[in-house]
């Protein structure tokens, strides 16, 4: 198996889709010549002529061509820079992606993936480090994935390429550098399906994208401790992966929900309710949610690394669940 | 001359603006006795757009229109019965009655399909054309659009990727003077919205939004540029909407005087006297009859079909099940 | 106490505020001549000469210039015509009003209310039934309030006019027939406080806008078989009036939470999860969530009263809390 | 001639040039070292149209920037050491700390203020004229935006409204020919950006942004147009970008040779040339020496400035508060 960065496995996961399946094409800004700002589509312009599109800086109504040009025989993948602007594609995701699926049922499919990235920690300021993850999970008739190693970069992009359905990619700024080993040829990872990352029988860490890092980190400093956490990485936000919350939490009586958008109405909020809902009975404490604090995301590092969720606020957060 | 229909085409061109008319004619009436339900809004007066429009396409080519296309339905080819049968609801309308009068959809003959957000048929239509250019058909997209929507950031966007890309993609902006109640010189800068079209670099051209033949041959020659992979044309029919924005309109805000003049040039009347050398005073009024009847039967045996049944529709959300 | 209809308070609430502050103006599509098509403006654009303005279609644009506008020493109150309209705001929202409030913090106020309307139950359709509460409630800075009477119609519009900061104001397009007792003159209903609607003892039901109605009748239900709910408007949805929430569960210990929105992520997800949070331990059942189901909202009116909520889904969510 | 820059306002044009240069070498420099966080937009090559287009404004006139808008932070006459102190993330920048290069705003000046969404400066100053408008007041408001912030959708809503209102805004296109890496014939449909005025019922101009002068005379006499109450001007300034994007670009998609050509025509020194004849070329050597000797000190103090302490901000929500 070999080991790639996760950029790596998204641009190996592109390159084989377009080379399997001609409906499928890839827009966005930079896409093309450049390869993208994060270098995930590089080569592919040159590889695959006429499939690779430079576009101008046109989220809205890239978003609403995407549905379209899904409903009408192809396949596309389009990338929207940041995660921040991902408000700009809600129209086309709420009044036109969402509706046309059920309105239309049975008489189209509608198989597009918008890629995107979201994340803090660089510096990068309160309009290019959000995680909006809560929008866009609010959307029937989505589904929204996010990977955090490399093998579930490339198998979760392959499988969001090939599903029916819109698919909203979840990428990170700070995990394209990561490595991992990469299962070779045509393996996807199945969307809706979370994986346990480390086996715990104390409580339950359910975390998203790079907070699955900073959960296992979390892990290891309560280990030391003698509290043995099991970490859920969701990977998929929508379907949820029921079974997995429940299961775990049957076992260790005890939660932490962790996700990098904010906490108010965000998607750490869905996860406690959905314990709510599901698993109250199994509680012997609240589900503990652990987000960005109901705030703009600051510019200067001693700011921002003090609203960015990390290991430790993840580990207070399970010491004061099981306190 | 070029891209004239034939009397054959003109005739069932004819009758569908009939079709279109009697449909309006109707639904006003029976929202006046209380037997509508939500919004309707109609389009009498304006029956050459969509009917002229749609006429000069193929069944196999795109098109995507607004809350107020019934002409476009009638005028790509809808079996009356099941428009009206959405419109009132019915398991047997184009949506089974889940989509309603605005959205109607049928991918069998390429309405895809009704819009009411204002504006989202615009990149819709440009997305159908750029997925036809990546898959190489010969097809094209069409979308008829207003003058308030011709005022949308959505309008631009896609307008500009359709200049740039040379995407096979006509923009007809019917051009009603009104966006619900406000008159085009009060929401646009510019009383002349076909001018726009250079800022993208395609041709605009104006046309006799209530002459049938006028916006059928328009429409055609843009067909063929389109086809011959010049790019997209704007074509703006100016035409005038005689009756209220919608069903519920209160009214009081346009100009009776106009509304007359308007009226005195109702594109039926105008069809039918120019027809009449061609084919014959005796079948237009045969095809007029006919098309009444056909309308009213298509009302009655929609009103006679029953009400769907409910199903939970949300594969992409564990929460519905729940409920 | 003169009673008045919801629209004719929001009416007075307008023009009361306009006339105290000449930097108050209102704009908006069809909100001048026509008086809104709600007719919450109605009569102001001839009393308040060039500070109402009839708009072209750019929810985009409006709301980012409603944003600069409160900056630079006006007091902007926007329509938005259905809240289903609302993604397109959300930029100016998520991206500028939120930042600015922040890193420009008390250098310029941001005072401007953006009015929308939304809900289900009369036949408009998957793009004009929404209420998207969960979106909007999302964004840090801005205050979230939805009145459901018309007195608090009045009074928190004329508090959100006052407010330095953003407010979104959430109307419902059944509440504006409805008629309530209004206090005369300048009072104001204070944004953050929730409103005992009715006093109970054995289950604790939080509902907002129109949905508060159908909880009321619900409680008349249980009543009936002897089972006491303490209905709670919150009114203001952002932000939350946690003391009431967590009073009102101190007494009860079940906890019923409506919103007429999506029930994944959406807003009756954020308050199942604020109850998890602070009041878990006085919890006896989990919190029950009524919300729209996971899918668009239908057209057709059997489908469409499957999926609003109602008194009889929240009276059986009550009975299933205290089962 | 009407509209000229006096010698002293020239001078200290032309200081504020050579400001801009050596902040943008200097970052140049200290990123090269490490030493920034973030990214960086340089705008050196392109002072002129900030620098000129700010001078023409008084200090009570508005202006909204983007993500490269050094020269118009300088332009505006903004205190260097504060600039950078906010840069890098200093308690004594303009924010703080909180917003960084992109987002630096001083009401005090009218700077309202950097912008890292492309195209929302476009509405920001339409706003803030429409605020003009309803006072009555004599200010002007003013945007500098790109070529790529051209193409969006909020650029057409926002123009359409200033030109149908003729609200006082001047719109500086600052034409560099890229968007990110995406040369300007590859993102718009035509090359004559200034001739889609016409379509707002504006007046649409190019001058030589390399031009000083130029740009000058141009706002100049768009602002009186503006105070006389005959609307917005578009002023398309042709410059070229001679950097990379950002502090992170890898280059290979600028011709050299371009680069090379546009280096030719260095505003500063064009500006130095035409100058020295009216103040005495060593007055212009003077100025510069001082230019640079003042910004050398406003690193060395801003460097020397504290970071700041981090203070939750989030008054609209309980939920911050639980963290
Ligand atoms: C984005 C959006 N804004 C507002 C509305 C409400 N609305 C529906 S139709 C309409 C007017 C549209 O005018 P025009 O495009 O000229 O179409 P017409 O009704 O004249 O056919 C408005 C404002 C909407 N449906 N979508
Ligand atoms: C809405 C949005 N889309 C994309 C980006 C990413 N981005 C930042 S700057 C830029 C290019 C902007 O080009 P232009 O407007 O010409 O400005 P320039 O950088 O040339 O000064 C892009 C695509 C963004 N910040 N905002
Ligand atoms: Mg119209
Ligand atoms: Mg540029």
């Amino acid at each position: 198996m070999p080991t790639m960065r996760y950029a790596e496995a998204l641009n190996a996961a592109l390159r084989e889709e377009m080379a399997r399946d001609e409906a499928v094409f890839v827009f966005g800004e930079d896409v093309g010549t450049y390869g993208g700002v994060f270098k995930v589509t590089k080569g592919l312009m040159e590889e695959f002529e006429g499939r690779v599109l430079d576009t101008p800086i046109s989220e809205q109504a890239l978003t609403a061509m995407a549905v379209s040009a899904a409903m009408t025989g192809t396949r596309p993948v389009l990338e929207i820079m940041y995660a921040d602007f991902m408000p700009l594609t809600l129209d086309a995701l709420i009044n036109q992606a969402s509706v046309f699926s059920y309105v239309w049922e049975g008489q189209v499919e509608m198989p597009f993936v918008l890629r995107t990235q979201g994340g803090g920690g660089v510096g990068t300021g309160a309009q290019h480090a959000k995680s909006l993850d809560g929008l866009v999970a609010q959307v029937p008739g989505l589904k929204v994935v996010a990977p955090v190693t490399p093998a579930d970069a490339k198998g979760l992009l392959k499988a969001a390429i090939r599903d029916p359905g819109p698919v909203i990619f979840l990428e990170h700024k700070l995990l394209y550098n990561t490595r991992g080993d990469v299962p070779d040829g045509d393996e996807t990872t199945e969307i809706g399906r979370a994986r346990t990352v480390r086996e715990g029988t104390d409580v339950s860490i359910f975390a998203t994208s790079r907070m699955v890092l900073e959960a296992e980190k979390a892990a290891e400093a309560l280990a030391a401790e003698g509290v043995f956490a099991e970490v859920i990485d969701l990977r998929t936000l929508r379907p949820l992966d029921l079974g997995a919350v429940v299961g775990s939490i049957s076992r260790t009586h005890h939660a932490v929900v962790v996700n990098e958008g904010w906490g108010f109405c965000g998607y750490a909020a869905e996860l406690s309710a959905t314990v709510m809902d599901h698993a109250f009975d199994q509680l012997d404490a609240p589900v503990m949610r652990v987000a960005i604090p109901d705030m703009p995301i600051p510019y200067s590092e001693p700011l921002e690394t003090q609203v960015i969720p990390d290991a430790g606020r993840i580990a207070a957060a399970a010491r004061r669940a099981l306190a | 001359m070029k891209n004239e229909p034939s009397p054959e085409a003109w005739a069932e061109m004819h009758r569908r603006m009939v079709l279109t008319r009697r449909l309006e004619e109707t639904l006003g009436e029976m929202f006046r006795s209380g037997k509508t339900r939500g919004p309707i809004h109609r389009c009498d007066g304006q029956e050459a757009v969509g009917v002229g429009a749609c006429g000069a396409l193929g069944q196999e080519d795109y098109v995507a229109t607004t809350h107020r296309g019934h002409h476009v339905y009638i005028g790509k080819g809808l079996d009356p019965r099941r428009v009206v049968a959405e419109i009132f609801g019915r398991a047997t309308g184009y949506c089974g009655g889940r989509g309603g009068h605005m959205l109607i959809g049928d991918a069998s003959t390429g309405v895809i399909g009704g819009n009411a957000i204002v504006g989202a048929g615009i990149p819709a239509a440009a997305g159908m054309a750029l997925s036809i250019k990546i898959r190489g058909e010969n097809r094209v997209a069409m979308t008829v659009f207003g003058d308030g929507a011709a005022q949308t950031g959505i309008c631009h966007e896609a307008m500009n990727m359709a200049g740039l890309w040379k995407l096979p993609v006509i923009f007809v902006l019917e051009n009603n003077r009104f966006g619900l109640t406000v008159p085009q010189d009060r929401q646009s800068a510019t009383g002349d919205l076909a001018a726009r079209a250079a800022g993208y670099g395609m041709p605009g051209e104006v046309v006799d939004g209530n002459d049938l033949v006028a916006v059928f041959r328009a429409v055609a020659s843009a067909a063929d540029r389109a086809r011959r992979g010049e790019g997209p044309t704007l074509i703006e029919a100016r035409t005038y909407r005689v009756e209220g924005f919608s069903t519920s309109d209160m009214g009081g805000y346009q100009d009776p005087d106009e509304v007359a003049e308007w009226r005195a040039r109702d594109p039926i009347r105008l069809s039918a006297s120019a027809l009449a050398p061609l084919i014959g005073a005796e079948e237009v009024a045969a095809i007029e009859a006919a098309a009444r009847e056909e309308m009213e039967r298509a009302f009655q045996q929609a009103l006679a079909d029953p009400m769907p049944d409910f199903a939970f529709h949300a594969p992409s959300s564990p929460y519905a099940e729940a409920h």
